[in-house]
């Protein structure tokens, strides 16, 4: 019941929060700065998926998020198929290609699991890099546009490139959100966070342990995909930087700093790495030390990431 | 057949780099079940302190002397200002803590040191070693032998003294380890002090063949943490081969089969060995009884 | 005010390129302000280091053009960044001056966009040229994986045929690495290889020529002009380095150029000035942004006006402008508007440049 | 018939024979023992039996068919049911939670289902929900269900895991010391349960160090010792089999199992 | 020996030992008996320093140990086997009783760890294997065979008896018997109770983080109340 009452809640502060930002933008610019902040945001709710609910590391997901910008780049340039619709040919192959690598890499547990998926995400942008006939090599690919802004546009709504992918990033994370939510309170979810607490006591219930790690990789890896078609759709083109090692734990230190078992500390995590460097610009020459600073910061104050610490400081308050 | 000789002359050099890198993360490890991240930036800070402390006239030795316990000291400090005080955080949490220290010692450095690439001089000179129509660069030997030299220091350590149990008693159960009168706190500090001196050491080592920059670290700590993992995290004999192990695979990759995909072949064989022997070559896998 | 937007790669993996790029347009709007600015407009500049990211290059274009409302931008120090602006540029109509090597780029012409470096397929042909007057025609390549080794390699592959120049072993190495003699080991055994290519930047053919020494090669080797600076001496050490031939700009030899070279006050000026201000060389890369934000001054005067339109419209016009980089002519059906000439080829001698041609 | 059929069982780590052939069987409705000394082999028997080790020798059949070697979910599935003697709690999660991971089986559907929250999950969810609140009330945890779980003491764990075993709706349950951490009086109530369970007709598999308790309510017990079973029969044959005492009991024990007799 | 005077300690916000008094003279062995989750694991955890104190004082021989951290008591004498055991699983079990006695070097360790044997066969057949791979009784004995390599002056004992067999809990009795022969103190906290009190020389009851009954053990055997909670039919 209270559980139910907090998804509604939850959902409800994000989208108000999504529609209302735009009335106090001053430039098309913060439309931009949003519309990343919901992409990344995407991709880590999938992350608090895979490491908060069923606690299992990736240092690779950049690479799913890589294989849904590249099919939206490759599939229209070589297959002829809509941006679209290349996205949710981005996702099934993200989807089968976790299901596939999943099985042997999801027995291997801590670190050894962290450099497996970190090998796998090599491969991936090393892939993308290397084979410069179809994917441009490292200087990256246009990508097509997807066509919808001239379709509103004959329907009598003009809306600029950045306000739209405002609203289709708004959009995409408000459903990433609600379904990772139901999932956290469901059976399944149940089961992920079981076998987080103890592998043994899972199986002894009936989990099928091996079954339900497989789900949480392959549901984050389908999240990291469609955020990294969404990104290369709404830049133009993408770079193998997308599927980079550095991408990885950019994801990682977000879903960790937001808070790794929260929907809405996903977003917090994703809307501070994201708006940190933009505020930095300030001091360039000091921004790596900030930003360094500021994830150690947190991370002392608030071991648990920002959301439940906060929540949990509020809460202490109020008995 | 001197083609041979030669790739396995630039594996074991490259991997005696990894290994010297791989065997910086064994001791705060084994304290504390926490890969540090900002390992790699030890190594960095060994080599531009002895590159500008040289520079500014200081005789090599010292130059690297002062630079090991200047990165210890940096070690100790890491520990101290935010590994200690997150000390009940989740591993996670740790991890993220040293991403964002190696995040900042890389941003001080930039803005301490400067943004250029330098080197060191050859501790034996230039002059390549000939054998059997191969060659080998006489620092390539300084390398290999310091790693060996660190490989044994730890493993003695681990091994044999009462401090290196009380290690790998802290991290296997710091409250149990508390109750039989280990000072945990010190044993942090001294892994810390002694993981970033190993780092510096291998920096000064290395500077010579790798060159070295402000942004060195983080290649350097994801080659020396597959290394380490390949060998089986923890373990210095893991370190050591995984290391080797590491460099020669790149370098057998990039002389028979292609240049362009030998990271990439090295990582497959990772994950083929992990999957048959998912604790790395040498890891244990931990006993735990329900 | 004149306002000027810049993003580069001042930091990143890319900071070889952007770090100078960023002191040399810093150092420049400060000196044309303090001369007065232009037309006794001063220029507001805004800088952004995109860290090399694409993804975060195009954040800054977006910003500088929606939210710094500049008029024009200078930047993309990458081929990847310079993409990931350009649409911007183009959509909003901004004239923006890229600093990064690849052809594409202004091929086919874009409206807005402009680029001072010449193109790497240029570097290319430069080199091909000086090697078959020395009559090598098989050669053997070893490149960077990074963008500006990949796209080198990727040129250099496409005009060898029409240069008459067989590629014969064509290796690579990550940026990181730190030992290449597999790859050189493999090269040296290749049969009929006359002389080494290894186009890249940073570290690596730093390490590319000490190996190259210590395996006791005995052909030439040439670097690329990624590599065209002091400090690439100073890395490899004078001994390593001797001989090896590469494409420069006129930058790198200031002190070489005959009094009356056309480029002999622009180059020993900024050189000068540069220096004076960062205790460092400029290096070509430098170079690129001093030419582009001299270029964009020299338009906007001409243009007399800060309207993005009419300064676009004036650098298209702009014709025979000294930078340090070259000579340019822009026209409507070039926005590169240098020509082979404005590459000279080099040599390392007695740990010092030598100019050949 | 038997619900458990034990045949030769058998294990050894590194050299040393845990279990050597050991067999037995169990009947619905039954409460068959296990005990012996420390370390031997009692454990490491229910591990092989609810597929936690994969035996080295011998056969498990439940219910007629083979489940040698069967991973633990699927025997789950098959109505087998267990607790840890080195507690495995869900730590992080509710009281509540754990008893409802219990009833995973009951309440698992697709994951889709899960994913976009439709009626049928619902349903199934709401439902495990409530007999979860009533299996806590049976073990005196309804006040703690909202605690998360790593808070409670130890012997509120021991009963907590009960509570989760029982919520699979086990045809057979293994209990491992479930007594241990609990004080005389508090082992009566375990007593209590454990005979409400057998007489509604489950099959109950115990080990447990309390003399009392075992004599008490045990239908049948099997002693091992070193991995070998040295003794099995009724409370009364057992408590005065002189290997049995020798090895296990010592005299004091027999004496008050006597009594209890 | 020990004092605790109005102990206070909490979980988060939540207090669990709400002003405990309690006393243990040198030589006794005293026991504290109550109900599952009453407080007894987290007032041992408060004396030897794992679990921190919110109100009250302890002082151990006259000193207090307000400012002693847990490592720095055993050095005073203080040394606990705790709930839950608490081995050190990856390491051998003769590391473990090594890292027990690991204030000591001299010659007597190598002979408490032959006391240990002797008292524990099973552990020194054992001894070159990982702990974590012991029996859970094996570990239990570990447990308090690793405190006594400490040469506590007081021993703190968390159920020493839970998970051992009948022969070896009336062992463990014995040994803690002949502990205060060798003028050792022990805090014992038992469920089994009988068997605690019957070796005590004084007892406290327990209950919801306050003590509510003490006295000397052969009175506390005897009371009714007792019977009735704590020691069954
Ligand atoms: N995973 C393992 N690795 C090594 N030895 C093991 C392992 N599991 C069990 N053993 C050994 O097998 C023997 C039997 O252990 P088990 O835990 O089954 O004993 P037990 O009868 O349950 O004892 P207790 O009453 O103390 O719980 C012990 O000697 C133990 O050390
Ligand atoms: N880590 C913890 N966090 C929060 N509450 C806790 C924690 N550990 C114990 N508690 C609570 O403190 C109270 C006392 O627990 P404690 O473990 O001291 O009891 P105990 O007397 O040792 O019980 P048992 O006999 O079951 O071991 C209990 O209500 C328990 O729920
Ligand atoms: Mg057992
Ligand atoms: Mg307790």
């Amino acid at each position: 019941m209270t559980a139910a009452r907090g998804k509604w809640l939850q959902l409800a502060v994000l989208a108000i929060v999504i529609a209302a930002l735009p009335l106090i933008f001053p430039s098309g610019y913060y439309y931009r700065v949003g519309a990343l902040i919901f992409v990344n945001a995407l991709s880590v709710v999938g992350l608090v998926i895979l490491i908060g609910l069923a606690g299992q590391i990736s240092l690779g997901h950049a690479g799913f998020a890589g294989i849904g910008a590249y099919a939206c780049a490759l599939a229209p340039a070589h297959l002829g198929l809509h941006p679209g619709l290349a996205l949710v040919l981005g996702a099934v192959v993200s989807g089968l290609l976790a299901l596939l690598i999943g099985r042997p890499i999801l027995r291997l547990k801590g670190y050894y699991l962290a450099v497996a998926t970190l090998g796998f995400g090599i491969l991936v942008s090393m892939v993308l890099t290397n084979e410069r006939a179809l994917t441009g090599g490292p200087d990256g690919m246009a990508v097509e546009d997807i066509g919808l802004r001239p379709l509103l546009r004959d329907l009598g709504w003009r809306i600029s490139g950045g306000e739209f992918w405002y609203g289709i990033s708004g959009i995409a994370l408000l459903i990433g959100a609600w379904m990772a939510l139901n999932l956290l309170d469901s059976p399944t979810g149940r089961a992920m966070r079981a076998l987080h607490g103890s592998e043994v006591a899972a199986s002894t219930v009936g989990i099928d342990v091996a079954r339900q790690k497989l789900r949480a990789f392959v549901i984050s890896a389908v999240y990291a995909s469609v955020a990294g078609s969404l990104l290369a759709l709404q830049n133009g083109f993408v770079t193998p930087d997308i599927a980079g090692f550095m991408h990885s734990i950019e994801m990682v230190t977000m879903a960790v700093l937001g808070g790794v078992g929260s929907v809405i500390g996903a977003v917090l995590g994703a809307a501070i790495l994201t708006l940190l460097p933009q505020v930095l610009t300030v001091f360039a020459e000091y921004e790596q030390l900030v930003l360094g600073a500021v994830m150690i910061i947190v991370m002392i104050f608030m071991p648990q990431g920002l959301l439940p610490s906060i929540m949990r400081r509020i809460r202490g308050r109020g008995e | 057949m001197d083609a041979l000789l030669q790739f396995i002359f630039s594996g074991m050099t490259v991997g005696a780099v990894y290994a010297l890198v791989a065997l910086g993360f064994t001791i705060i490890y084994n304290a504390s079940d926490v890969v540090n991240f900002a390992q790699g930036e030890f190594v960095m800070l060994g080599g531009m302190i002895t590159v500008f402390a040289h520079q500014a006239g200081m005789p090599l030795p010292l130059a690297a002397a002062m630079a090991v316990v200047a990165a210890a000291g940096g070690g100790v400090a890491l520990n101290r200002l935010a590994i200690e005080p997150a000390r009940s955080a989740p591993v996670v949490s740790l991890i993220i803590i040293t991403i964002g220290a190696s995040i900042l010692i890389r941003g001080a450095a930039r803005l301490i040191f400067d943004k250029q690439l330098h080197r060191l001089p050859s501790f034996s000179g230039d002059t390549p070693i000939r054998i059997m129509g191969a060659t080998i660069l006489p620092q390539s030997l300084w390398v290999m032998g310091g790693a060996v030299a660190v490989f044994i220091g730890l493993w003695l350590f681990f091994s044999r003294t009462l401090t290196g149990k009380a290690v790998l008693a802290t991290a296997n159960n710091r409250i149990a380890a508390q109750l039989v009168g280990i000072n945990t706190r010190w044993i942090m500090t001294l892994s810390f002090g002694l993981s970033a001196a190993i780092g510096a050491l291998a920096g000064v080592l290395v500077t010579p063949i790798t060159l070295v920059s402000y942004d060195v670290g983080v290649a350097l700590a994801l080659k020396g943490f597959a290394a380490a993992m390949l060998g089986g995290m923890g373990n210095p004999r893991g370190a050591l081969l995984g290391g080797i192990l590491l460099g020669l695979l790149e370098s057998m990759t990039a002389g028979y089969l292609s240049s362009q995909y030998k990271d990439a072949v090295a990582f497959i064989v990772i994950l083929a060995v992990l999957f048959v022997m998912p604790q790395g070559i040498f890891g244990k896998k931990p006993v735990e009884r329900v | 005010e004149i306002r000027l937007g810049a993003s580069v790669s001042a930091t990143g993996p890319a900071a070889f390129l952007g770090d100078p790029e960023a002191k040399t347009i810093e150092m420049m709007v400060e000196e044309i302000n303090a001369g007065g600015g232009i037309d006794g407009e001063e220029i507001v500049l805004t800088l952004y280091d995109d860290g090399g990211d694409p993804n975060k290059a195009r954040t800054f274009a977006t910003r500088l053009i929606e939210d710094d409302e500049v008029v024009a931008i200078i930047g993309g120090s990458t081929t990847g960044t310079t993409i990931s602006i350009l649409d911007m540029a183009e959509d909003e109509g901004i004239p923006f001056i890229s600093l990064a090597g690849a052809i594409s780029i202004v091929d086919p012409v874009r409206e807005y966009v402009f680029k001072t470096p010449h193109t790497d397929r240029m570097a290319c042909e430069k080199i091909f040229t000086d090697m078959k007057a020395q009559d090598i025609t098989k050669i053997g390549m070893i490149s960077g994986t990074d963008g500006f080794g990949a796209s080198m390699q990727a040129e250099c592959k496409e005009v060898a045929g029409d240069q008459g120049i067989e590629i014969l072993a064509d290796e690579t190495y990550g940026p990181q690495d730190a030992d290449m003699t597999p790859q050189l080991t493999r090269i040296r055994d290749t049969e009929g290889v006359q002389a080494v290519l290894n186009p890249g930047f940073g570290q690596g053919p730093a390490i590319v020529t000490r190996n190259y020494a210590q395996l006791g090669f005995e052909i030439p080797m040439y670097q690329s002009h990624g590599v065209a600076s002091n400090a690439f001496i100073e890395l490899t050490g004078k001994d390593a380095a001797e001989g090896i031939r590469l494409p420069g700009t006129a930058l790198l030899i200031g002190d070489l150029l005959a009094e009356d070279d056309p480029q002999y006050k622009v180059v020993t000026e900024y050189t000068a000035a540069y220096q004076a201000k960062y205790n460092e060389e400029p290096s070509t890369f430098a170079g690129y942004a001093h030419d582009a934000v001299a270029l964009l001054a020299d338009a906007i005067a001409r243009a007399g006006s800060t309207e993005p339109d009419a300064i676009r419209d004036a650098l298209e016009e702009t014709s025979g402008f000294v930078g340090t980089t070259g000579t340019y002519s822009f026209t409507p059906e070039d926005h590169l508007g240098l020509d082979l000439s404005a590459f000279r080829m080099l040599e390392i001698a007695d740990g010092g440049w030598k100019q050949l041609d | 018939m038997s619900l458990l059929e034990i045949n030769g069982l058998g294990i050894s780590f590194g050299g040393l024979k845990a279990v050597n052939d050991v067999s037995f069987s169990v009947k619905p409705g039954e409460i068959v023992s296990v005990i012996g000394p420390n370390g031997a082999g009692k454990t490491t028997l229910f591990n092989m039996i609810s597929g936690i080790y994969l035996p080295g020798r011998g056969s498990v059949r439940l219910n007629g068919t083979d489940v040698t070697g069967i991973a633990p979910h699927k025997l789950a599935e098959m109505g087998l049911s267990r607790t840890f003697q080195n507690l495995q709690i869900f730590q992080e999660m509710s009281v509540l939670d754990n008893v409802l991971a219990g009833f995973h089986l009951q309440e698992r559907g697709s994951v889709i289902a899960d994913l976009l929250s439709l009626p049928g999950m619902r349903r199934r969810a709401a439902n495990a929900r409530d007999e979860a609140g009533k299996l806590l009330a049976r073990v005196r945890l309804d006040r703690e269900q909202g605690q998360k779980a790593g808070n409670l003491s130890y012997g509120a764990l021991k009963r907590l895991e009960i509570a989760r075993a029982l919520a699979l709706n086990p045809r057979i349950l293994l209990l491992d010391e479930p007594a241990a951490g609990c004080n005389a009086v508090e082992t009566e109530e375990i007593d209590r349960l454990i005979a409400e369970l057998a007489a509604s007709g489950i099959a109950i598999l115990l080990v447990e160090h309390d003399m009392k308790l075992v004599m008490r309510i045990s239908n049948h017990i099997v002693v091992l010792d070193h991995g070998e079973k040295i003794a099995e029969g009724d409370p009364a044959t057992v408590s005065r089999d002189p290997q049995v005492i020798a090895a296990y009991l010592g005299r004091e024990e027999t004496e008050a199992a006597d009594a209890d007799g | 020996m020990l004092t605790v005077e109005g102990l206070r300690s909490r979980y988060g916000r939540i207090e669990v030992l709400h002003g405990v008094n309690l006393q243990v003279k040198p030589g006794e062995i005293v026991t504290v008996v109550g109900a599952n989750g009453a407080g007894k694991t987290t007032l041992l955890k408060c004396l030897s320093g794992t679990q921190p104190v919110s109100g009250g004082s302890i002082s151990f021989r006259g000193q207090s140990l307000a400012s002693v951290p847990a490592h720095g008591r055993l050095k005073l004498g203080l040394a606990q086997s705790p709930e839950g055991r608490q081995i050190f699983s990856n390491l051998t079990v003769e590391e473990n009783l090594r890292l027990g006695a690991f204030l000591y070097t001299d010659d007597r360790v190598a002979q408490d760890m032959g006391d240990a044997f002797a008292m524990f066969p099973v552990l020194k057949e054992k001894r070159n294997l990982p702990a974590g791979g012991l029996s859970g009784g094996q570990q239990q004995m570990l447990a308090i065979a690793r405190a006594l390599m400490g040469r506590p002056s007081c021993l703190l004992l968390d159920e020493p008896s839970m998970g051992l067999a009948p022969l070896l809990v009336a062992q463990i009795f014995e040994v803690v018997t002949s502990l205060r022969d060798r003028q050792v103190t022990v805090l014992l906290v038992e469920q089994n109770a009988y068997g605690a009190l019957k070796i005590a020389d004084r007892g406290y009851v327990m209950e919801t983080g306050r003590i509510t009954i003490a006295g000397p053990a052969g009175d506390l055997i005897t009371d009714p109340r007792i019977r009735e909670a704590y020691l069954g039919t």
